[in-house]
């Protein structure tokens, strides 16, 4: 009877986790939730993301404003529930000061409302629905990536640079994957002849699609294919025989997490991005120098945007003098984006979401004979998101 | 001959090439006990299949107390009095006997939606039930789950279910497989008391007990109905004598 | 119900009160993520012990049973997004449509037995599923926040954490007591015997069909009100909570915590949540040991929990 | 007109590549009366072997020929170690027994391979395009697919209905204990008969992990498509399975080539957009739905089987 109620209480204790001793601990350490995806398939990107966190605060010595940072990682499995019950964690028993990370935008607007609820800073280091850009925005909300429409329309432009006439839209059946098409199609100016939106993330083979381009003959074919899927889509692309027939465009298809697998499928295949690894400012330098050191590879994007975290954060708690109470400076502060970025310089816009350059990357080898990403063109300076508009928030 | 309970007609049925039933036709007087035999694979599992409705037959008729059941589901046959006993136990083994017993009696007291008065609480259900064991012998067994009986005590309460479905029309089907001398003895004479009241169709290996008990006996071989009479009949039919050759010396043998 | 001193009834005993000081103890560590956790983990635990009725009961193994959660969920989002915040209507209109819904599946999938009733209601729970997906207008598969919680015109007050978490535990006991008279009534003997030996029931005169069609119905529907504490807790719904390994998950609560059992599902919940817990705690590759641990189960501990604490080895 | 021969064949390599999983499923359910959820795992296994090998050794057909045969020991080793322990049992208990081996598998490659994935690199030859017909290129990868699973399927059909072997797994099939009574080592047999289920999911595997590489978790979403294929087809049917594939990936590719063109007939434009992804992604559900409505038991119920 004695060892059963011993047991109910440990299995309290246990669901209660760490928080409950240090809930008044609050004020010597700057608390960080960082939740992003560290099992199944999509595991590498939250890994990067991680490293280069991890990165950001060796450079600034793991202090903030002189007080240590404690930082708590979150796996939420891809999962909007899951996110948000582990965003519920950081918040409610580790007490967290800053919820940083999410990779998808399912999750991430899952997650959304108990941190604003709580009136914590929510730093995205990858999601940017447009609904977080547009008539859902908050001033506790802060981007380090872009917004879902921007690099689309940045490689919408490009075609039209490229004289494309024609082109075949082509991406997974999902919110990002449909902004995406939306994204293109609203920059471009030829005709769009043909759309298909696959199954996601179930379908992995797409010959019954790559056929139906090969009938349309388009002058062009743009895809988004996140992650893995990018790795499958590029394989079928050039097994199919379209590499050569068809020019891809792409966005957020090839990266340096998904290039060493794609190899030579990628060469020559255009991406738009607002940060390549060859940018060519200090911090990125460091960073990417650092990082290849410490990791044997390219930081990939999703690392770039959650080492800007680092900075964007250390820079508002310097700002309040270490106050994590003072959030009204700690905001001000941040809306300055008053500390360097790898991207370069860059504004936020009154929603919150970087005003930025987009650049052309293309992929080419590496002294090594490495194959890695590099900056051909800026294709659109000073971008802003369309959805800022709907946005009410002023400052 | 008083009218016939169970009549069927030209009832055939067919699996693929073989044929299972062949225009079987059978008259099941009132009050009598009607037995059924024929050699292995003459189509008796068949035959009762398609009077419980478990199997629809190709072509043929049956009918209950002057109504065509032909196209009757299963449940529904029971509701109008057919009972039937399984050749191969059938029972809930996860449950206990009481509880056996009592579903057969609840089955035919109205209908199942009432959701929340304890089931086995209910007079209305344990008492007949309780009955329906004491009949075949089995009172004090109530309480026993039925998979820890043994295989004899499972063919009694077989047909304790059967009974308290209150049927007028009882189908047993080979009720004494599978069980020692003593216990045949024992189902013999309650068969006999229970032939008292109900009108008995009996499917049985068993030719002592089958001659013993039968008012008529119907022959069945290859899927057809090749002799129907008395035991006194049946027993010097040259037919049935010459289908049973290959099987037993004669029909009347010990055994 | 006698309550005897048994390890079984101790170790239940024990855990409703646990269930009950929750609130206390989060009041006294100031740590309201237990709350949430509990609030889940009773909310699954009705969903669980819905899916006993059917799966323990009435041998009906439902492989899509967590797109009820997600009809439930999905009647109170579309609604609260289209200004109908009342919980008037909100929650019979869920647990209307839930009970169609399973009505329509039931009728169908019924006529399949064993493998082939697992494999239909997977194939209609995908269906579902798929149909969340394309709710373009509800977030499709993004999912839908729901600002508001239900309604109940000052008598309930659905965002106070405390309040909540009593009216799903409320729920939770009120479910498995309602499972209790069931399961004991004449409709769950029906039910029982169906599952037992589907035709002898037919051949004692029981159309059982209907009766285990409507225990499907009560099922989806009790599972459907999960839907919708889910929705209202997590103030969000997505397509995620009806993909079939969220069913699987459902099956594995039961079965962890004992088919059959009154209190199984809940234990279930409860073991299969604390497990995650640990495991992961231990080790990110904690997978590696529930997988096994699973097959241990179905290998040496065919009651679950339950039947371990019970000592007696269930059919 | 070329548009739809090449759908064809894209549809056709989809089906046959799930007769070979489905293969595997509905002898293993036919036999030993097993749901596996874990044939999946089985798949991805043969995917990351065929992987490693052909990386190691540098050779394509060496490298597919040792992940076959290690595949198939992975089969036999999982047989006598944990199927076969299930043999007699509930349905539900397999489901959650091989539902618990799933997770073991991909924790188990996540360990080993890494959370990465891994790519399955063709040879040159393999590499390219051939012109079937004039003017029509397609795939010689994935007409070798087709290829390769024809003659696996008219083996398998050889096997079943011409061999004392393929006598006993019909004979399983139907009744379990006649092949006691014929005095064979049921254990062997059932060993055997799981490692090469084991073996042909592996295949299945190692051809599309050329298309989509090797990831984890690839077996499961297929899975389902398996057991769809096994129940629409008849449970423990070889032939039943393999018309059932051939019809189900046939479905999936036309369904994804031509649905948003059809609805476009009956609907506007832009609401044909929206529905015809969400309607191609349940087309095979909503078509088994209506097999089993109509027939309980599948179309080609094996004789014996309930």
């Amino acid at each position: 009877m004695r060892k059963t109620l011993v047991a109910a209480s440990a299995l309290l204790a246990l669901a209660a986790g760490p928080g409950a001793t240090s809930a008044l601990a609050q004020q010597k350490s700057v608390k960080i939730g960082f939740v992003s995806t560290f099992s199944g398939p999509t595991a590498v990107i939250g890994n990067d993301m991680r490293n280069s966190f991890d990165l950001a605060l060796d450079h600034i010595g793991r202090k903030m404003g002189g007080l240590p940072v404690e930082v708590i990682y979150e796996d939420d499995q891809q999962k909007p529930e899951v996110g948000l019950q582990k965003t519920q964690k950081l918040i409610e028993s580790d007490k967290v000061d800053f919820v940083v990370g999410y990779i998808w935008s399912n999750v991430l607007l899952a997650s959304l409302k108990p941190v604003l609820d709580s009136k914590i800073f929510l730093i995205s280091s990858n999601a940017g629905p447009s609904q977080i850009a547009g008539e859902l925005c908050n001033e506790n909300f802060f981007s380090t990536s872009w917004q879902n429409d921007q690099t689309p329309q940045a490689i919408g432009h490009y075609m039209n640079q490229k004289g494309v006439k024609t082109v075949y839209l082509l991406g997974p059946n999902y919110a990002a994957g449909k902004d995406m098409l939306a994204g293109v199609a609203s920059t471009f100016k030829g005709k769009v002849i043909g759309q298909d939106l696959t199954k996601w993330p179930d379908q992995l083979d797409f010959s019954a699609e790559l056929t139906k381009v090969k009938a349309a003959k388009p002058d062009a074919l743009f895809v988004f294919y996140p992650g893995a899927a990018g790795v499958q889509f590029l394989n079928q692309y050039v097994q199919s025989g379209l590499k050569g027939q068809v020019p891809l465009y792409t966005a957020f298809t090839i990266d340096s997490l998904s290039l060493p697998r794609q190899g030579e499928n990628a060469l020559g295949i255009p991406g738009a991005q607002h940060w390549v690894n060859d940018l060519p400012n200090a911090a990125n330098k460091k960073y990417v120098a650092d990082f290849k050191a410490k990791h044997k590879a390219y930081p990939s994007f999703y690392g770039a945007q959650s080492y800007d975290a680092v900075g964007l954060i250390n820079s508002a708690v310097v700002a309040a003098k270490g106050d994590l109470t003072k959030k009204d400076v700690m905001r001000a502060e941040m809306r300055k984006a008053n500390y360097q970025s790898v991207r370069g310089p860059y504004k936020y816009g009154n929603n919150h979401f970087p005003i930025q350059n987009f650049y052309l990357q293309d992929v080419v080898k590496d002294a090594d004979g490495k194959l890695t990403l590099k900056t051909v063109a800026t294709i659109i300076k000073d971008s802003q998101d369309e959805h800022a508009k709907k946005c009410k928030m002023k400052w | 001959m008083a009218d016939a309970l169970l009549r069927v007609a030209e009832l055939t049925k067919r699996f693929g090439g073989v044929i299972a039933s062949e225009g079987v036709a059978l008259d099941v007087a009132d009050g009598e006990l009607h037995a059924i035999i024929g050699p292995n694979g003459a189509g008796k599992t068949t035959l009762i299949g398609q009077l419980t409705g478990e199997i629809a037959p190709d072509s043929g008729r049956i009918y209950f107390a002057g109504q065509d059941i032909t196209a009757l589901p299963t449940h529904q046959r029971s509701a109008i009095g057919m009972a039937r006993s399984f050749q191969i136990t059938s029972l809930f083994l996860d449950m206990t006997v009481l509880d056996n017993v009592a579903l057969a009696v609840q089955a035919h007291a109205g209908h199942s939606f009432r959701f929340w008065t304890p089931a086995r609480s209910e007079r209305a259900l344990r008492a007949p039930a309780q009955a329906a064991l004491a009949r075949v012998g089995a009172a004090d067994r109530g309480n026993v789950v039925v998979a820890d009986l043994s295989h004899g005590e499972h063919r009694q309460i077989e047909i304790a279910m059967a009974l308290a479905t209150r049927p007028r029309l009882l189908l047993l089907d080979e009720p004494m497989a599978g069980m020692g001398p003593e216990e045949s003895a024992r189902l013999v004479n309650l068969l006999r008391e229970l032939k008292k009241e109900y009108t008995i169709l009996l499917i049985e290996h068993d030719m002592e007990a089958v001659f013993a008990l039968a008012d008529r006996i119907s022959v069945l071989v290859y899927g057809r109905v090749i002799a129907t009479g008395t035991p006194a009949a049946i027993r010097v039919n040259p037919e049935v004598i010459q289908a049973y050759l290959g099987e037993q010396q004669a029909v009347t043998g010990h055994g | 119900m006698m309550p005897a001193l048994s390890l079984r009834n101790i170790v239940v005993a024990l855990l409703l009160l646990m269930l009950l000081l929750v609130p206390v103890y989060a009041l006294v560590v100031g740590n309201n993520f237990v709350l949430s956790l509990f609030t889940r983990i009773v909310i699954l635990a009705i969903a669980a012990t819905s899916l006993n009725l059917i799966m323990g009961y009435g041998g009906m193994v439902s492989f899509g049973h967590a797109a009820y959660l997600g009809i439930g969920g999905y009647m109170v989002g579309i609604l609260a997004y289209e200004g109908i915040l009342s919980g008037f209507v909100q929650w019979p209109l869920a647990l209307l449509v839930s009970a169609l819904i399973a009505f329509v599946i039931g009728l169908l999938s019924l006529r399949t037995r064993g493998v082939y009733f697992i494999m239909i209601t997977l194939a209609f729970g995908q269906m579902i599923y798929y149909v969340g997906v394309s709710l373009n207008r509800y977030g499709a598969d993004d999912g839908l926040t729901i600002y508001r919680r239900s309604n109940f015109a000052g008598l309930l007050n659905l965002s106070n954490k405390t309040v909540f978490y009593y009216f799903c535990l409320l729920l939770l006991l009120a479910t498995i007591y309602l499972t209790w008279r069931l399961v004991n009534s004449r409709f769950g003997m029906a039910i029982r015997g169906a599952r037992s030996n589907d035709r002898r029931m037919h051949a004692i005169g029981f159309p059982t069909f209907r009766y285990r069609l409507t225990c499907f119905v009560i099922a989806g529907t009790i599972c459907g009100l999960a839907g919708v504490l889910l929705a209202n807790h997590t103030d969000f719904i997505s397509p995620a909570v009806m993909h079939w390994t969220r069913s699987g998950d459902l099956i594995v609560m039961v079965v962890l915590g004992g088919m059959g059992s009154l209190f199984g599902p809940l234990i279930g919940t409860v073991a299969f949540l604390a497990l995650e817990e640990v495991l992961s705690g231990i080790t990110e590759y904690w997978q590696i040991i529930f997988g096994p641990m699973l097959l241990a189960i179905v290998l040496f501990a065919r009651g679950g929990i339950d039947g371990l604490l019970a000592g007696i080895r269930r059919g | 007109m070329l548009l739809f021969v090449e759908q064809f064949l894209n549809g056709l390599q989809f089906g046959l590549l799930l007769f070979l999983l489905a293969a595997g499923l509905t002898l293993v359910f036919g036999i030993m009366d097993l749901v596996n959820l874990a044939h999946g795992s089985l798949y991805m296994v043969g995917a990351y072997f065929a992987a490693t090998f052909t990386a190691w050794t540098g050779h394509f057909v060496g490298g597919v020929l040792l992940a076959l045969v290690a595949t198939l020991l992975v089969g036999m080793a999982v047989e006598v170690i944990a199927m076969r322990r299930l043999y007699g049992r509930d349905h539900l208990d397999h489901v959650l027994a091989t539902f618990g081996l799933i997770l073991f598998f991909n924790e188990l490659v996540r360990l080993i391979w890494g959370p990465a994935g891994m790519n399955l690199t063709l040879p040159p030859w393999l590499n390219t395009a051939v012109e079937i017909l004039p003017g029509v290129y397609y795939s010689m990868y994935r007409l070798s697919i087709i290829v390769v699973a024809l003659a696996v399927a008219t083996g398998l059909y050889l096997i079943v209905m011409r061999t004392r072997i393929g006598m006993l797994i019909r004979a399983g099939a139907s009744n379990r204990e006649m092949i006691s009574a014929l005095g064979i080592n049921i254990k062997l047999l059932y060993t055997f008969v799981f490692g090469v289920g084991a073996a042909l999911a592996g295949l299945a595997g190692l051809m599309q992990a050329a298309i989509l590489t090797a990831q984890i978790g690839m077996g499961e979403n297929i899975l389902i498509l398996a057991f769809v294929v096994i129940i629409i087809g008849g449970i423990g049917s070889i032939r039943g399975a393999f018309i059932a594939a051939i019809f189900v990936g046939l479905i999936d590719t036309v369904g994804r080539a031509f649905l948003p063109d059809i609805l476009k007939l009956a609907l506007s434009p832009a609401a044909a957009a929206t529905a015809a992804p969400a309607l191609s992604s349940m087309l095979i559900y909503l078509v088994m739905a209506i097999i089993l409505v109509v027939r309980p038991a599948g179309l080609f119920p094996a004789p014996g089987s309930r």
